[in-house]
């Protein structure tokens, strides 16, 4: 069912270890499950910063997952 | 100025484009201090080699929400008549230019403080990255301080 | 940086002017920040009128001198890679740009704080002075606070 | 004999008064009396702001002005 599913992206730096498009993951219910998750699938992750955006919205501390999300794995950001 | 304007440009931003900007703004004749700041690549030369260009990318629909929402918290705190804001995505090259921010306003203080707040807010909390491509084609992820 | 630049034009600043002179600094890999400042002639409402154009008129030598000790203090106290600054004789109608300075460091604090503190001199230290035409014809010494 | 002028030129409001071209005056030794010469000689002056450059410096306080010393009666600025 695609409302049991979450999508990730990642950007910056971390597209080295994750790859450059989206994939699809069973739904988890907040971001510290996520962390763990993503550590256990990609270790390689461990070495590089990030913050997580949950549908679009910065996710400081641990924050619940709606499902169908969109997580962004975003490194520091360099723009400018 | 509720409307959702779009900021990123694919490449350089051309300085011809400044100047067309600017004159855009001849009939607006209750500003009375343009104050603009433009980002250029360095050819940085770090310990793996000097910087050739950047890639740009971004997470495009949350960054374009995070700069309107930049955009309205400063319109809400200066008398701003006018404001532009574009980023580059995808190759720049040392010298040139990847961002530009552009502010009007009646008087000069308005525009340079409203400038300097943007420009730093726009770095700090807008998700993009760059990654710096040195001349031997090796990289490195760029981290703004 | 010691030789003496001209700074004065004659009429107001093209648009286009400052897309070329931003165009000039892509060789300068240096460079990280460009900070520009542009006065632009405002339409204003006097009890006696609105302003049409302004007619700058300036003690040129004593100008250039005090110029260009502004601009030795701002690279004494800046790490600057450039600084330009032109500013309007003659008329300059309402929209138009009568002052132009264009300040590029590697790094952004540098060109913000170095633009505004030069600005801020050159308003309150340089010898020209503005006179207001209004729609009607009449006249008003503009005065800088 | 050219040492014991002095030459006034005038900028800004002051033109109105004193007239656009530069004119010529017997020497005077300081700024506090060509002041009150000028009083004299432009009454008008006396609703003027202005201060005086002696040789394009800024002469604030008394100064003395030396023989063939080029005088400005300069306004307030307003350039920018």
């Amino acid at each position: 069912m695609e409302t049991t599913t979450i999508t990730i992206i990642a950007f910056g730096m971390a597209t080295r270890i994750f790859g450059d498009s989206s994939i699809s993951m069973s739904h988890v219910n907040d971001t510290d499950t996520l962390r763990n998750v993503l550590n256990e699938r990609f270790p390689a992750l461990v070495e590089v910063p990030f913050v997580l955006a949950v549908n679009q919205e910065l996710s400081l501390g641990n924050q619940p997952i709606p499902p169908g999300a969109e997580i962004a794995i975003m490194p520091p950001y360099s723009g400018g | 100025m509720s409307e959702m304007k779009k900021i990123f440009k694919q490449g350089p931003i051309d300085p011809a484009f400044v100047g067309e900007s600017i004159a855009k703004h001849q009939s607006k004749t209750a500003i009375g201090a343009h104050a603009i700041f433009l980002g250029q690549v360095r050819a940085d030369v770090k310990e793996q080699g000097q910087v050739a260009w950047i890639d740009y990318t971004a997470y495009e629909e949350m960054a374009e929400k995070k700069v309107h929402e930049i955009r309205e918290a400063a319109f809400d705190t200066w008398p701003l008549t006018c404001m532009h804001i574009y980023h580059s995505l995808g190759a720049v090259k040392a010298g040139e230019i990847s961002f530009f921010v552009f502010v009007s306003s009646p008087h000069r203080d308005a525009a340079f403080e409203a400038l300097r707040h943007i420009v730093d807010r726009i770095k700090a909390e807008v998700p993009i990255w760059g990654r710096e491509v040195l001349d031997d084609g090796r990289e490195v992820w760029k981290e703004n301080q």
